[in-house]
């Protein structure tokens, strides 16, 4: 239960320190490009979720943990 | 013509039973009783058409009702003289109500709903003074609307009224949602305004009765096989005065009823817009509405 | 006016009528619009050293844009799986033999062998579908379902996210919850946990179906940090409930002091197994909680993209992953992009090698290798172009290796000297086109 | 943001672009002289090639700088792009039949106070901001129009 509450914190603190950073809207020519979006290759996330899913103990994270079997 | 909203919505309900070999679906909308006569076969299929249609009904009474705030007719009535966007349907009823008011000579005009304000038609006798009619006659003419699709804008003080065209447009949307759905042979009948959607196949036409002015007036019964009829004129909304019979159409140049207008004008055509359009004219052709009827190539019957 | 004219009034009446009711309620169609639909397509190999799992797969992610940044996107992934994969059991100086997760037939695992399940063999077929849209100016919704089956597993899924940008939107806080209700009807029904390898032939510790329900919950924040650098992290829940134990996997049950696995006699004439086996048993609930961290960073062209996951869960397994990529343009639309991931876990509490008869038998075991202590390593390099036609392509090929210790407290007697955690070796060739 | 604090903005914008102490300025605010138009109703509208929404609202734009040029509207799109290579792409496969002006320094975005990517101002005859709005969304271009016509009919307010 302490883990949680200190999962929690971090997330938190991460969102409230964040309030004055970032740029104005006209300068997001880089972040607006393909390679700068936090999931490239949806397919490629999808694939590797799922390998890693069958493989090891952990899934998601990034998004939702995923289903299906395919374990093995 | 008036599009009266049924703003309680509980009035909303459908009623469906089996009549005469067809199912005859009820529900009330715009002022008026609407039904759908339907050849099909299962209860189930019948109540999903009335259905279809009854929403396109209230759909289209929302949007188009001058009694309901925050659609785009109550938008375009408190812009307050400031332009006003629309959408594509209502622009598509602007472009087709300025056609009109050119075919009409001025005389079709969706601004001249403000007319009511001195003109009561409730069988009485309270014939608004002229200078009343003159005052108001200054916020009618579509002539001071500036349209340019999609944007409407007018003089502060006048209002537009598609309550004239509103529900022969529902019929005929209603009558071609059935087709496009393929349902089956249908009549969609909107307080008198209607369209069937093919030719009957349980019999050999639709029968139609349009009812008399008068109780003792016979109803006239129409065959109809395929396309659509709208009837103009309606004998309860009258003013007399001093023998003097003031019918409810109101001509926007003059701000004055129509004189010698026909007591009613049922007209067949292809589409329930069409003949409700036609009917319209002609009332608005006064004396001269038979000749004018003879001259168009269209199916007539005319009371006087 | 002529009759020729007042005639002319019924046919521009005509006219007006048909362009009022033709039109219907028209559909806002941009011109200037790029292409509504695009597609992702791949073709996957995947495939395990020694004769072990092997997988192609087949995926395509097309996706529709409705006017004003409305999208439906559609899923399909057809897998092929074969090979043999673990099942649990020791090696021995002696063969073995096994009844085979059907109970129909047995198989027989050479001296010194890892056993290996052989029977495996499935196709997956998976199907995906979401919509997107935007709410007021700065907030978008997402909602989707998903759907998969296989012979022995069916999964149906349904999802939804919603994001909302803040502070002229350099940070985007989003909510997002799953839920999937996945049934299974294992190959000759799914054991008795705990319960003994019976011979071919006898069912009497086998169930019917079984389910297992699991709920996400995922909260996130993304911020941007300046022109080149935007981070986020996530908090995941995951609770699972049902079945979730694996029913093909076994454990062997060993002599408490030599630590070899116990023989046993098939009942004469019948084909059975050659040592005792327990099918294993795990819990019935799960609960993970992890964080989730990822930065990208532009510099100068070249992108690096850092991720980081911890995951904790009440089997007591604790992971970490740092995932790395760095993409190097070069020319004008081609990129290399290396790739290293590391993935540590420690084992579950309920790990163990080996069941002793020594010892009384605990509610819960299993010597499933995935949920051991073990070290993976992806090493991996992708090639993308764009072609003539500004479709991209791409190409990856990738190792990933497993490499696991099995507790010393939990090696008894002769296992000290047999290589006891079936290490993993795999390679990944992906190749994707995108138009 | 209140319709003063853009008069301010406006009025700033106007005296780095017209007087001559400004021009002369190592640093001009920008080189979108307004006084130019005075008179004539001006919808500015923020741009960047990157911009999504930006493709969609280029043939709008068009069209509004058409229907209304005779009624003194003026269209200007107000590129934001860091480097010119890639405005000049855009505008190759999205022709703008307005003018076109260069901010590399969002000094204009900036006075303006743009909180996203495309923001359109209406600026009206007498140069206060009548509208604004952002993004560009196909199901709302009738609302831009009616902002648009109310603008020019609007009366310079002496």
């Amino acid at each position: 239960m302490n883990r949680m509450i200190g999962l929690a914190v971090v997330v938190v603190l991460l969102s409230a320190g964040c309030s004055s950073m970032g740029v104005e809207p006209w300068e997001r020519d880089v972040l607006a490009k393909d390679e700068m979006q936090l999931t490239t290759d949806a397919l490629e996330a999808a694939t590797d979720d799922h390998i890693y899913f069958s493989k090891e103990a952990s899934s998601g994270g990034r998004g939702f943990g995923g289903g299906g079997c395919g374990c093995n | 013509m008036d599009i009266a909203s049924s703003r309680n919505n509980q009035q909303r309900e459908i009623r469906l039973c089996l009549a005469e070999d067809a199912w005859h679906g009820r529900f009330r909308a715009m002022g008026s009783p609407c039904e759908l006569v339907c050849e099909a076969a299962k209860r189930a299929d019948a109540l999903e058409l009335t259905e279809l249609i009854a929403q396109e009904a209230w759909r289209i009474e929302d949007k188009l009702s001058r009694y309901l705030d925050g659609n785009i007719v109550a938008r375009i009535n408190s812009a307050d003289g400031k332009p006003v966007g629309v959408d594509d349907e209502t622009a598509d009823l602007l472009d087709f109500a300025e056609t009109l008011y050119e075919l009409s000579e001025r005389r079709f005009d969706v601004t001249s709903g403000v007319l009511r304000r001195v003109w009561q038609f409730d069988g009485g006798d309270q014939v608004p003074d002229p200078q009343s009619v003159r005052n108001i006659l200054q916020y009618v003419g579509w002539h001071q609307v500036d349209w340019r699709r999609p944007v409407l804008q007018m003089p502060r003080g006048m209002e537009i009224d598609l309550g004239g065209i509103g529900k022969e447009y529902a019929v005929d949307r209603c009558a071609s949602l059935i087709r496009t759905r393929d349902g089956s042979p249908s009549l969609v009948n909107f307080g008198g305004d209607l369209a069937a959607t093919e030719t009957p196949r349980r019999r050999r036409s639709w029968k139609v009765a349009v009812e008399g002015d008068a109780p003792e007036e016979p109803e006239r019964m129409i065959d109809l096989k395929q396309g659509a009829l709208a009837t103009s004129g309606d004998a309860r909304r009258f003013l007399m005065k001093n023998g003097v019979r003031y019918g409810h159409i109101l001509d926007p140049v003059t701000g004055w009823p129509v004189p010698d207008a026909p007591r009613s004008i049922t007209i067949a055509a292809q589409s329930c817009v069409q003949a409700g359009m036609i009917s319209t004219l002609a009332m608005l052709k006064g004396a001269a509405a038979e000749t004018f009827l003879d001259s168009q190539d269209v199916v007539s019957w005319c009371r006087r | 006016m002529s009759r020729k004219e007042k005639q002319s009034i019924s046919a521009a009446l005509a006219a007006a009528t048909c362009s009022l009711l033709g039109a219907g309620i028209p559909a806002v169609v941009d011109a200037q619009e790029e292409s509504a639909w695009d597609f992702n397509t791949s073709l996957l190999y995947y495939g395990e050293d020694e004769d072990r799992v092997q997988d192609f797969s087949v995926s395509a992610i097309a996706r529709r844009m409705f006017v004003d940044d409305r999208f439906l996107t559609l899923g399909l992934t057809v897998d092929g799986l074969t090979g043999a994969t673990p099942s649990g059991a020791i090696r021995q100086d002696v063969a073995q033999t096994f009844t085979r997760p059907s109970g129909n037939a047995a198989y027989t695992v050479p001296v010194g062998d890892l056993p290996l399940d052989d029977t495996f063999k499935d196709t997956r077929v998976a199907v995906t579908g979401g919509w997107q849209q935007p709410v007021g100016d700065t907030s978008l919704i997402n909602v989707g379902a998903s759907a998969s089956r296989e012979y022995d597993y069916t999964h149906l899924g349904v999802n939804a996210r919603f994001a909302t940008d803040f502070n002229r939107r350099n940070t985007t806080l989003s909510a997002g919850i799953a839920l999937s209700i996945d049934s299974l009807d294992p190959v000759g029904g799914a054991p008795m946990p705990l319960t003994a390898m019976l011979d071919v032939g006898d069912t009497g510790n086998r169930m019917g179906d079984q389910d297992k329900d699991v709920l996400d919950l995922v909260l996130g924040v993304t911020q941007v940090v300046s022109r080149d650098l935007v981070v986020q992290a996530n908090y995941s829940y995951s609770k699972s409930d049902g079945y979730l134990t694996d029913p093909y996997k076994i454990l062997s049950v060993v002599d408490g002091t030599t630590g070899d696995t116990l023989t046993r006699s098939p009942t004469p004439g019948v084909e059975g197994p050659s040592h005792q086996f327990l099918f294993e048993s795990r819990p019935g609930e799960r609960t993970k909680h992890s964080i989730y961290g990822q930065a990208k960073y532009y510099m100068n062209g070249k992108v690096l993209d850092a991720s980081y996951r911890y995951m904790t869960d009440d089997w007591e397994i604790d992971s970490h992953t740092v995932d790395l990529r760095y993409r190097i343009p070069f020319g004008t639309d081609r990129y290399i992009e290396p790739h290293l991931r590391f993935y540590t876990q420690t084992e579950a509490e309920f790990y163990q090698l080996s069941v002793p008869d020594s010892q009384p038998l605990p509610s819960f075991a299993s010597s499933d290798y995935r949920l051991g202590d073990f070290d993976a390593i992806t090493a991996g390099v992708k090639y993308g172009w764009k072609t003539r036609n500004d479709n991209e392509m791409s190409i990856r090929a990738e190792w990933y290796g497993q490499s696991g210790t099995v507790p010393a407290n939990q090696i008894i007697g002769n296992q000290a000297n047999r290589d006891n955690y079936p290490d993993l070796n795999a390679i990944i060739v992906q190749f994707g086109y995108r138009f | 943001m209140t319709n003063s604090l853009f008069i301010k903005i406006i009025v700033i914008a106007w005296a780095l672009a017209v007087s001559p102490i400004a021009a002369s300025d190592s640093a001009p605010s920008t080189n979108l002289d307004l006084s130019e138009h005075q008179g004539k109703v001006i919808v500015v509208d923020f741009w960047a090639s990157w911009c999504v929404p930006c493709r969609r609202s280029f043939p709008w734009l068009n069209a509004m700088s058409e229907k209304y040029a005779d009624e003194g509207l003026l269209v200007i799109g107000v590129n934001v792009d860091q480097d010119a290579g890639s405005a000049a792409e855009f505008l190759q496969n999205y022709p703008a039949k307005f003018l076109i002006e260069y901010d590399r320094g969002g000094n204009l975005a900036r006075e303006f106070g743009v909180q996203a990517m495309p923001s359109s101002f209406v600026i009206g005859r007498d140069g206060q901001i009548r509208a604004h709005h952002l993004g560009f969304k196909v199901k709302r271009q009738d609302e831009y129009e009616a902002a648009i016509l109310e603008a020019l009919q609007q009366e310079i307010v002496k």
